[in-house]
This record gives structure tokens, C-alpha cells and sequence, in this order.
């Protein structure tokens, strides 16, 4: 292929890399990729899975990467301290829906917890401290009645939270598929769903770029942003494929993928839910300012 | 006593097969002192290692005290040929000297005076403070030496004790083991290379053939008890017997 | 005279390379490589006796106590895997398969058993950095001199004597170089160990600087890890000079020209 | 019993405690299987050709950063320890590099050479090097003076030297390095996958654990353990062969 | 020829301060056999390790063919007091033989030859492909001693050679010693603490006094350039020199 930071070369399939995590909120791109939704715009899309956004964003900036998955949180926060990155479209939504989300709260089966509230003064475990997931979970907490300063957060990568949670090492946890499953199966007990509770249909992730290709190369930026909007409404559209694809980049068992709730993927970023979440951050002193939304595209 | 019996042994191994000792027959009555000379490889330190427990036969059997020996023996000391490596080199002199008594836990205080006492006898009163690295050769040897005697074993087997030490000091020292032999009543089995201090020291001298080792011969050393470098040394009986000793290593060695 | 010298030396080329890294990232732009003025700005901004109080004291603690615990189990084990050829031969594969799994798959593994608290952290530190002590006090034990060895078994010195008189110390230049790369693997673990619920610590710090996309915060951190490195190293060979003194006076001479 | 029955047994101990903890509630058997089904679990990967796949990149990257750290190693440490102005200089800057943990470096590498096996093998490189450099520093101060005096009496020249002395003194240390610096390696290649997410065995791991396929985490897991125990058994068969003459080795040859 | 001026050697460290050699100057004519004695202790090594220029003097100087020593000079080969340790463990016997001739160039086939020849003299034809270790003390002693010979060196220093060996076997290593120096015309000194040994094989004799060390006395040997054992030794002047000398040690000593 050619270099994507110049304009493409006519006749040749442009070559793109993308920073994924291998989760299931990813999985319109790879649905994407197999329905030859980026192939038909002349991209030659190759996916890298890294561990988290924070591998991601450097590998995005230092061009590694010409786009990458990362959550909106992180991506404000980046924004702030002059990261330059650029979000282009829509990554995943919570399905907006109090119960019925993709992730969620939980405790132990038989605590005396049954309300966020109650977590005052007990320990919550997060997958990030400071990020997306505590904020979710703070308003959970402050919409119950409960102070939200009063809880105790630490953090634990997803996997480890449940063993956590069982063995009473911490009272809270808040995962997401398919550990939300695995903690419905073992008989915890889901007490918010927090991302409902953070903004209406909050825009979780996005999928974004570093603000020199956005310059250099708008053609691919539109090419790639109009292939990942048809996917993701793919995906919307087609939830058994969704299910399906899971089992070729993950390795979440046939049972688990057939039940688990899956997020929604609008192709648009839901402006007002970034704002709020960047309020919210802000209340929090995560963010200094009022949130930069020229992230947004 | 100290009785040897069948005892063979080879060593084997890394493309070499050697019959170090073959066939080797003796007993070492309580309490003398018996002298071991024979060529250059021709079983000696092998013999004294087997007799310490420290090495297996491939077969026969030593017996010290008419018990077999499996192991090293409690009360059993050795001075080894290599005397620079077999002293603990972050060990002062004083304390390589008092390891072994340490060990068998003697008092602080009698501890203090045995390793004293065993210094002044090999002249060493001054290094105790020394680490061994910090000694000569001869210094080194004498410090093995001293450990020995101040152990106050019950068997003592010396491997060429006196290899780097000058003539007067050596003179001095085989006086001193006499005397140490003497005065303990231990069971000594002494090898040398100088056949003069063989026969002057020694109730008793074997002599070993070369490898495979066997006795070539047992000679007796009927000198006076009480010996004195000059006059036993200028006794006609002596002359005559490190005569024959050495006729017999000539004999020995050409076999 | 020899001793300035020898500062000098030793200062000369950290200096050089610090000289080329101010210039060349004198106009820096790119967000990941800020200019070393801001680092060093942000050094002073950042590690305030207040923090270093908070954050710095709790992941040393941490690390003192694992770094312990993983002297007192290697030398114990290497000492009696070093002197049975027989429990080597029992031991050796089982303990070579838990070595070569990596500490981020170990700690969940951990923390199962032992929680989530500063014990899992500890024996984390411990578990990581245990190996190159324990190979060494192995490969010590097994390499002492024989004529030592046989000195010991004559004279019966068995037991505690022995093994303060002669294994321990006849396989002491062997412990400490496992100690001091233990060293270096106990700060990289305790970094690591932090990176699962912590609230606390340096590695812990640093890692928020960089998910938080503060990066000349962020490169201070590591900065004052290389400078906690330089202040242990520097403190072992205090240690390691005092208790190995017989062996560098044993090798001393030939260095006199 | 021989060494290998020995070993093997080990092994088989440590499985049946796999096995047993679980089973009586010792840790929960839902994060932490039985032995048994990990082994399934292990048997269904391994019908995969990814799983294969994954293999093959990990040892690639293994072999490939391992060799580059030990050469790399072995030259610097014999050229720092041969010319002390080296070492003077550059001590200090050794010391600051070193506790800089090669988790720092994820970044770095991701800016150079993004989630490719090149990142890896540069982490691995990073984390080996000094153990191997470490070591063979220690191994080349090791030689003894008395044999360092007699190659400079017969005119060895640097380069003897450094081959006939310095070499097989360090090499016992070179060897310890080896094996050290191939499990460093291994969980450095693992954790690089893990991390940075370029292809091999950590990215498998990481995949199913983000996946919540617990008994498949510990399968694989149980491959980088079981390739930690191959290479101890090749760096244990080098060190026979290459250390023949060691006291280490040839006590255990022998008797 | 050799110098030595003025010589003074002190030792510091660790909690002792040993003035090993007081003042030494003498004097070793090109291609002459001098042999030294003197107590245990008392420098002897120590005044070889500053010819060898192996250790810096603390004051005075020696040259070696005119030339200062300050470090190992050229064509100088010396057999060491620790004759176990300056054997490489990890070289067979004939390449601790042949090492020295490598390093100085020499092509294979002459290389062959010498290390040959050199360990048939000192009888270890058999020996040849074992490891150090697996020979007795006194075998050791003769390897070093044919790696000496094998070197043909211009100087050649030997620090009590025979203090390992059988009596007969020292006879035939001291004339082989004569008869090297004679062929090869190498200036040999030679320390000893065999007062007989030091008269047979010398053409001087030099008497060093206790530490701090000068020189004693310094005796010519005028028996007749042809020496054999039995001759020789039977000779009156032979005796009377060698009571000369000892008569000289005691007082060296008692001083
Ligand atoms: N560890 C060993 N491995 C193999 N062979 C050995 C070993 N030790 C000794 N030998 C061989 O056994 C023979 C006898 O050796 P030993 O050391 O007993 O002789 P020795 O009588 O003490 O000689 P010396 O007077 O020279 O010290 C020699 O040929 C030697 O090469
Ligand atoms: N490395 C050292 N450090 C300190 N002191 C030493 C060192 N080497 C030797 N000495 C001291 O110097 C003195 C002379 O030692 P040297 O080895 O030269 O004696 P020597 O004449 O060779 O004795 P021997 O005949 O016993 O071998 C001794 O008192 C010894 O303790
Ligand atoms: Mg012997
Ligand atoms: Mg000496």
C-alpha cells in the first residue's frame, strides 16, 4: 500500500493500522472488516489488539497506528494536556436501559448491600482508577442518596474482580461483558447500572486519530469514518453477527456469547452525554477546564 | 588401630581409568606412629583419604578402631597436601585454628588456650590475626599443621605435612610431633617424601610400590625412643636404614 | 586523590548523556518527548518531601520487606537444594516452570490466595526477585572447593557451624551477585505489583502520570526509579564490599599495578 | 532413583497439588482449576492452529532477543571487566539504567516499532542483557590470582587471556546468567505480548482473559511454564558438556 | 642478567603490616644458577614475584637484561609455590603445556614436539590428556615444571619446584633441571629449603636472613660443573659446604 499520510496513490488500497482491544465493545470493525466494508473503500485495514487505551493513544500519535479504540474519558483527558488526537466516530453506547446494560454494579451474593448507597464507606473495585468506569459508578452512588466521597475505590483489571468480590476482598465491583455473565452465573447480585446512571446514552468509546493524519490525509480519515459508521450500524442491525464475529478474535465460549447483553453502536457520538461526562470529570478534578469537545469530529 | 584390608580403588571417569591403589594390606596398631613413603602417584593421598572416610574403596575395607569406616571418623584429623586449600580463606589464622574446636564445643576458654598453645608450637604466635592469604606458603602449611594438633585427635593423618617449610622449621616440627604423639598417645599415619625424616620419625615405614599400589615393604625402625636431630641422625643404625629404605623405593618404583 | 578520581569517573558520562538529552530535546514538540527542562521542572514540582512521604516510603517499605523476604527464602532453599543433588534433580523442573511465568499473570494467581492487600504486594516483590538468589546460592553451594568440604567432614563441622563457616560463606560472592540483580528485579516488581490495587507508591504514581497523559510528570518517575536504583546499588556495594572482604583482599594484589 | 525419574516426579507432585487444592477448597476452583481441566483446556488450544501460531512467535521472539542479550552481554561485560576505565566510567550509568523497568519502556517501543514482535524482542533484549552483563562482570573479578600471575608470567596475551583465563572462569557465571536471562526473556517476551499486544502467547493470554476462559488462561500459562523447564534442561545439558572441569559439575559426575 | 637493588617490599591491609623484605640488592649473572634459602616467611616469593614483576616494589628497583621491571617481562617463566592453583582446571595437562607456547606463536608441529618432549622429562608421558585435578599433588608439580621447560624461557624463576615429589624422582628432576639450564642457558633462580638440593644444584647459594629480609651470605659453589646423585653428594666439599650453609641459615634465623 502507500504511505496514508500522503494522499493515496490511485489504483492502490491504502494500508491501515488500527489499535483495538480485544473486547467485545470493538466488535463492529472486525464485522466490518469481514463484510468488506473498509476492503470496497480501497483500505487495506490490518487490527492490532493492545492491552489498554494508554498503549493505544501513543501508538495513534507517533502515526504506529493511523486510528485507534480508546474510551471517551481518556480521550478528554488527552485532549487537555495537548494530546493532539481527534475522535472520529462512535466506538460503543450503553443500550441506555436501567437493568438491562452491558455492564454493571455488583455485590456479593447474599450482602447486606442492596443499594449503591450502602457502598459508603466500603471499597468498590474499578478497572481504572480516575476513568470512565469510577465516574459511572459515583453517580450510581450519588443517585441512590449516597455520598459518593465516602467510597473507597481500588483498582483491579476486570478478570480479577470477581475472584476479588467472592473471596470479600473488596464489596463492590463493576465489570462488563462477558464478566458480567460470568458474575450472573456465579450469583452476584447487580445493584446499578452505572453507565445508565452516569448520562443518558453515554458514548463510551470512540474511535479516533492523531490530528496530523487528520490534516495530511482527510480523504482516508472520511474513507475510514464512513466504512466504520456502515459497520457499526451493521452490527447495530445484525446482533447475531455480532455474536458470531466475538468467536474469532476472543475467546468467550459459545453459551456465554449467545447470552450476553451486548452495548449498542450508534454511528454518531451522542454530544450531549461527552459533555456531561467531561462535567462531570471536571466537578471531580479530573479535567481542569470545561471539557474541550473540538475532540468531537 | 587402624586396619586396612583388600583395599582397591580406582578412579574412573572424563576419558581416564586409573588403578590408583590395587591391593593394599596393613594394620596400624594404637598408638604408633607409622611413616608412608612411595613414588610420586603412587596412591598415597588416596590411601590417607579412604583411611579419613572421605573417599569409597571400590574394594576392600578400612577398619579403625575395628569399626568399618563408611564415613569420616569423629576424632579423626587430617593435614592435607594441599594445605593453601583447605584453609577457609575469610577465616583468620586464629579462627581457622579454632573452628574444629568450636565444633566439638569446647569451652570459650580452653578453646582460647589450645589454639594459643598450637601456634606458639609451629612458631606462628604473631600471624594469628592474619588472613591466610596473607601468609607464605610455609605459613600456610604450619597453620594446617597447628589446627591438627590443637583438634588433639585420637587418629592423625598427615599428608606431606612439611613440604614447604625450610629445613630448621622442619627439623623443629618433626621434634614437635613426635612430641605431640608422645604426650597424646594418638595413632599417626604420617606420609613424606624424605626418607631421612621417614626413618627418623617413624616407629615404622611401609613402603608403596607404584601404581596399582601394593606394600613393597615394612621395615621397622628399631632407633631408641627418645631421637634428637643430631645424634639419632649421625647413629650408624640410622644410615643404614634410610639405606635400605631408599634401596627398596628404588626397587619400588623400577618394578 | 583516588576517590575523586574515581567520582569524577563516574559522574562524567551520566553528565554527557544528560548534556545531549537538554539539547536535543531542547524544542521538542512532540508530546511524548518533552523537552528534559520541563522533566527536570517537573522532578522538583512533583517529589515533594510530602510525596515522597505518601507515595515514595510506602512502595520502599514495600519493597524492603520483599527484597527481605526474598533473601531469607532463596538463600534458605538454595543452600538446601545446592547441597542435595538428589532434591535438585526433584525440585529444579517444578520451580523452573514458576519462574518463567510472568509476574502479570502471577499476581491475579497471588491474589487469589493472599488478597488484595500490601502481603500480596510484598510477596509479589519477593516472588519475582527470589530466582537469581536462589540459582546463585545453588550454583555457590554446589561450586565450593572440595578440599574445604573435606576439611569439614574430618574436623566435624556439621551443621549450623558448617553452614556459617562453610557454605554460606564459601558461596557468598555467588549470593550477592544473585542479591544484587535481585536488586534491580525487586524495583521493577514492585512496579508492577502496584499496578493492582494500589492506593499508594511509586510505580503506582508513575503509572497514573502516564494513563493520565502527564508525561514530563510521568518521565520524572522514572527518572527518581533510576535514581532509587543508583542509591540501592550503591548501598549494596557498602554491603557487599564489608561481608566479602576476604575475597577482595584474596584478589587484591594483582590490581596493584 | 536418576535424575530424570527425579524430576519427573517433581513435576508430577506439583501437578497432583494443582489437582488436589482446588478440589478440597483450598483456593476457588473457578479462578483456579484443577489440573485436569487446565490439561483439557490445554489439549483443545492445542487442536488450534492459532494456538501454534502464537507458539512459534513467542519462542521466535524468545530466541531471538535471548541471543541478542547474551552476546551482547558476554562482550560488554568480558570488555568491561578486562579494561577497569571502562567499567569506571560506566558503572554509574549501569547502575541508573538498570532498575529502569522495562514496563517503562512499553511506551518507547510502541513509539518506535508499534505492536510487532520488534517491540518485544527489545524489551526482551533490555531485561536479559543485564542479567547476562551482571553476571559475567562478577565471573570475570573471579579469577584466581595465582592463575592470573601465571598467564602473565608466560606472555598470554590480552586476547589469551581473556580466552583462556577470564573466559572459562566467568563461564560457570556466564552459564548461571544464561539460565537466569532465559526465563527473564520468557516472561519479558509474554509480558511484551501481554502489554504491547504484538503476536504470541501473552496476547493469547491476555485475549482469554479478557474473555473470562479462565481454564484456557492457566493452559497457556502452563506452556510458558513448561518452556521455562525445556530451557533449563538445554542450559543444564550446555552446562555439563562446557563445564566438565567445574568442581560444581565433576562432584556430581563422579561419585 | 638480573638486578636487584635495594629492594624493599611492605604489605598493608586488613589489620597487619608486614615489612616481608627489608633491603635487598644482589646480583645474578647472565646464564648463572643461583638457588635462594631462607626461613619460612621470611620473602623468598615474595622477592620472585618482584622479579617476575608481578608485584610492585615499595622501594628499590630491579632489572631484568638492563631493563627496569614493571611489569611481566618477555622470556621470564616461573613455576609457582601454588603449583596446584596455577594450573588451569579447565585445560588438559598437555594444553596447560602447550598454552604458553600458543600465545607466543609458535607453529603446531614444534608445539607438539616441545610440550612432547617436556613431559616425557619429567615423566608424564601417561598423563598427558588428564584434567589437573584428577593428578596427585606431586604429578601437579611436574606439570608445572614441563610447562616451564616447554617455554624455553630466557629467565626462568622456581619457587620450591620440588616440594610435591618422591625423593627419586626429585633426583631426576634436578639433574634434569642442570641439564636444561646447561642446554638452553637460561639464568635460573632457584628457591629451595632443601639445604642439600640448594648445594647440588647451584652454582651460589644465597642465604636470606628473617624478615625483614636482607641478604645473610652469599656462597660460591665450586664443585666441578659435572654433578651426578651418588658423586656429588659422597664428595667431602660437598658436605663441607652444605654444613657451611646451614651452620649460616641457624644463625640467619637466631638474628
Ligand atoms: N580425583 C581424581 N580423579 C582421577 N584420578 C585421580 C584423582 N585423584 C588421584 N588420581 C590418580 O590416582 C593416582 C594416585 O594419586 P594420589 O594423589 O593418591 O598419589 P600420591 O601418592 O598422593 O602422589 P603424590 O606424592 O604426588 O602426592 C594418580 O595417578 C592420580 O592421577
Ligand atoms: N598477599 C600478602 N598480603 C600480606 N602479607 C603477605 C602477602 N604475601 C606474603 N605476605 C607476608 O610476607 C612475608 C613473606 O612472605 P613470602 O611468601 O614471600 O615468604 P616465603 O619466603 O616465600 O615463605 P615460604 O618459604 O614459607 O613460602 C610473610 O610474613 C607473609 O605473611
Ligand atoms: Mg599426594
Ligand atoms: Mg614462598
Amino acid at each position: 500500500g502507500s504511505s496514508p499520510d500522503k494522499p493515496s496513490t490511485p489504483g492502490q488500497p491504502d494500508a491501515v493500522d488500527v489499535g483495538v482491544i480485544a473486547i467485545v465493545d470493538v466488535a463492529p470493525i472486525y464485522l466490518g472488516k469481514q463484510q468488506g466494508f473498509f476492503s470496497k473503500r480501497n483500505i487495506n485495514l490490518n487490527l492490532t489488539t493492545a492491552q489498554g487505551g494508554a498503549a493505544i493513544v501513543p501508538g495513534v500519535v507517533s502515526g504506529q497506528y493511523q486510528f485507534g479504540f480508546s474510551n471517551t474519558l481518556s480521550l478528554l483527558v488527552a485532549t487537555e494536556k495537548g494530546v493532539p488526537v481527534k475522535a472520529v466516530c462512535n466506538g460503543n453506547t450503553s443500550t441506555g436501559k436501567d437493568g438491562e446494560d452491558f455492564g454493571g454494579l455488583f455485590v456479593k451474593a447474599g450482602s447486606p448491600i442492596t443499594s449503591p448507597k450502602d457502598l459508603v464507606g466500603k471499597t468498590v473495585a474499578t478497572n481504572t482508577l480516575k476513568n470512565i468506569v469510577e465516574l459511572s459508578v459515583r453517580a450510581s452512588v450519588k443517585k441512590a442518596g449516597g455520598d459518593p466521597a465516602g467510597v473507597k475505590f481500588t483498582e483491579l483489571p476486570f478478570p480479577d474482580m470477581l475472584p476479588a468480590l467472592q473471596a470479600g476482598r473488596v464489596d463492590g465491583v463493576f465489570v462488563v461483558e462477558p464478566f458480567q455473565a460470568a458474575a450472573v452465573a456465579a450469583g452476584a447480585k447487580k445493584i446499578a447500572s452505572s453507565f445508565v446512571d452516569l448520562a443518558g446514552n453515554l458514548t463510551i468509546s470512540m474511535y479516533f486519530t492523531s490530528k496530523q493524519l487528520a490534516t495530511s490525509n482527510p480523504d482516508l480519515v472520511a474513507r475510514f469514518t464512513e466504512a466504520m459508521k456502515e459497520s457499526l450500524a451493521y452490527a447495530e442491525s445484525h446482533p447475531d453477527d455480532v455474536r458470531t464475529v466475538l468467536g474469532t478474535y476472543t475467546q468467550i465460549s459459545a453459551e456465554v456469547r449467545a447470552k450476553l447483553t451486548l452495548p449498542k453502536f450508534p454511528a454518531d457520538i451522542d454530544k450531549a452525554s461527552v459533555q456531561s461526562v467531561g462535567d462531570q470529570a471536571q466537578s471531580l478534578g479530573l479535567l481542569t477546564k470545561a471539557p474541550d469537545l473540538n475532540l468531537l469530529p | 588401630m587402624l586396619e586396612v584390608s583388600g583395599l582397591r580403588k580406582v578412579y574412573e571417569g572424563h576419558g581416564r581409568r586409573v588403578e590408583a591403589i590395587g591391593d593394599l594390606t596393613l594394620t596400624v596398631p594404637q598408638g604408633s606412629l607409622t611413616c608412608v613413603v612411595g613414588p610420586s602417584g603412587c596412591g598415597k593421598t588416596t590411601l590417607l583419604r579412604c583411611v579419613a572416610g572421605l573417599l569409597p574403596a571400590t574394594a576392600g575395607e578400612v577398619r579403625v578402631q575395628g569399626v568399618p569406616v563408611t564415613g569420616p571418623t569423629p576424632g579423626l584429623a587430617v593435614v592435607f597436601q594441599e594445605y593453601g586449600r583447605s584453609l577457609f580463606p575469610w577465616l583468620r589464622v586464629r579462627q581457622n585454628v579454632e573452628l574444629p574446636l568450636k565444633a566439638a564445643g569446647l569451652p570459650r576458654q580452653q578453646r582460647t588456650a589450645l589454639v594459643g598453645e598450637a601456634l606458639a608450637a609451629v612458631g606462628l604466635e604473631d600471624a594469628h590475626s592474619a588472613y591466610p592469604w596473607q601468609l607464605s606458603g610455609g605459613m600456610q602449611q604450619r597453620v594446617a599443621i597447628a589446627r591438627a594438633i590443637a583438634y588433639q585427635p585420637k587418629v592423625l593423618l598427615m599428608d606431606e605435612p612439611f613440604a614447604a617449610v625450610d629445613a630448621q622449621t622442619r627439623a623443629d616440627l618433626e621434634d614437635l610431633i613426635r612430641a605431640v604423639w608422645r604426650r597424646l598417645g594418638v595413632t599417626l599415619l604420617f606420609v613424606t617424601h624424605d626418607i631421612d625424616e621417614a626413618v627418623y620419625l617413624g616407629e615404622r615405614v611401609i613402603v608403596l610400590s607404584a601404581s596399582p599400589t601394593r606394600v613393597a615393604e615394612d621395615f621397622p625402625i628399631d632407633l631408641p625412643d627418645e631421637r634428637d636431630q643430631l645424634g639419632t641422625r649421625a647413629d650408624p643404625r640410622f644410615t643404614e636404614l634410610r639405606g635400605r629404605v631408599y634401596a627398596q623405593i628404588q626397587k619400588a618404583k623400577s618394578r | 586523590m583516588i576517590f575523586v578520581r574515581r567520582v569524577l569517573l563516574a559522574v562524567a558520562l551520566p553528565i554527557a548523556l544528560l548534556a545531549v538529552w537538554w539539547f536535543t530535546s531542547a524544542d521538542s514538540q512532540a508530546y511524548q518527548w518533552p523537552p528534559l527542562s520541563r522533566i527536570l521542572q517537573a522532578f522538583l514540582d512533583t517529589w515533594t518531601p510530602d510525596k515522597l512521604r505518601t507515595d515514595v516510603l510506602p512502595s520502599l517499605i514495600r519493597l524492603g520487606a520483599g527484597y527481605a523476604l526474598a533473601l531469607v527464602a532463596g538463600i534458605a532453599l538454595g543452600v538446601l537444594i545446592g547441597g542435595s543433588a538428589g532434591l535438585r534433580a526433584y525440585l529444579e523442573p517444578v520451580l523452573e516452570f514458576m519462574r518463567a511465568i510472568p509476574p502479570p499473570v502471577v499476581v491475579p494467581i497471588i491474589m487469589l490466595v493472599l488478597g488484595i492487600g500490601d502481603t500480596m504486594k510484598i510477596v509479589v516483590i519477593a516472588f519475582g526477585c527470589v530466582w537469581p538468589i536462589l540459582l546463585n546460592t545453588v550454583e555457590g553451594v554446589r561450586g565450593r572447593d572440595e578440599v574445604l568440604d573435606d576439611t569439614c567432614r574430618t574436623y566435624g563441622i556439621r551443621g549450623g557451624l558448617r553452614l556459617r563457616h562453610l557454605v554460606l560463606r564459601a558461596a557468598s560472592p555467588q549470593i550477592l551477585t544473585g542479591a544484587r540483580q535481585a536488586l534491580s528485579i525487586a524495583i521493577i516488581l514492585m512496579v508492577i505489583s502496584e499496578l493492582f490495587a494500589a492506593e499508594n507508591g511509586l510505580g503506582f504514581t508513575v503509572m497514573q502520570f502516564s494513563r493520565g497523559f502527564e508525561i514530563p510528570e510521568m518521565w520524572s518517575g522514572v527518572f527518581l526509579l533510576g535514581l532509587l536504583g543508583v542509591v540501592l546499588a550503591v548501598a549494596y556495594r557498602l554491603v557487599e564490599r564489608w561481608l566479602l572482604r576476604w575475597y577482595h583482599g584474596a584478589r587484591a594484589h594483582e590490581r596493584e599495578w | 532413583m536418576n535424575r530424570t525419574a527425579l524430576s519427573l516426579l517433581g513435576l508430577a507432585t506439583f501437578a497432583a497439588i494443582g489437582e488436589v487444592a482446588p478440589r478440597i477448597g483450598l483456593v476457588p476452583a473457578a479462578y483456579a482449576p484443577p489440573t485436569s481441566r487446565i490439561a483439557v483446556a490445554l489439549a483443545d488450544e492445542a487442536a488450534t492452529g492459532r494456538f501454534w501460531l502464537a507458539l512459534r512467535d513467542t519462542v521466535l521472539t524468545w530466541a531471538l532477543g535471548l541471543a541478542i542479550a547474551v552476546v551482547a552481554g558476554v562482550v560488554i561485560g568480558v570488555l568491561l571487566g578486562a579494561v577497569p576505565v571502562l567499567w569506571a566510567v560506566s558503572s554509574s550509568t549501569v547502575e541508573f539504567l538498570r532498575p529502569i523497568p522495562s514496563v517503562a519502556l512499553i511506551p518507547l517501543v510502541v513509539v518506535l516499532y508499534g505492536s510487532t514482535i520488534r517491540s518485544t524482542v527489545v524489551l526482551v533484549v533490555y531485561a536479559a542483557f543485564w542479567q547476562v552483563l551482571l553476571q559475567v562482570l562478577h565471573g570475570v573479578a573471579d579469577v584466581d590470582p595465582v592463575a592470573r600471575d601465571t598467564a602473565r608470567v608466560y606472555g598470554l596475551g590480552r586476547w589469551a587471556r581473556v580466552r583462556y583465563l577470564v573466559w572459562p572462569t566467568a563461564l560457570p557465571y556466564v552459564v548461571t546468567g544464561v539460565r537466569l536471562a532465559a526465563s527473564v526473556a520468557l516472561i519479558l517476551a509474554v509480558t511484551g505480548e501481554l502489554v504491547v499486544g504484538s503476536p504470541g502467547l501473552g496476547k493469547e493470554i491476555e485475549v482469554a482473559r479478557q474473555s473470562a476462559a479462565v481454564p484456557l488462561v492457566y493452559a497457556l500459562v502452563t506452556v510458558c511454564g513448561l518452556l521455562g523447564v525445556l530451557a533449563n534442561v538445554a542450559t543444564r545439558a550446555v552446562e555439563r558438556r562446557v563445564l566438565a572441569w567445574h568442581a560444581a559439575v565433576r562432584t556430581e559426575v563422579g561419585t
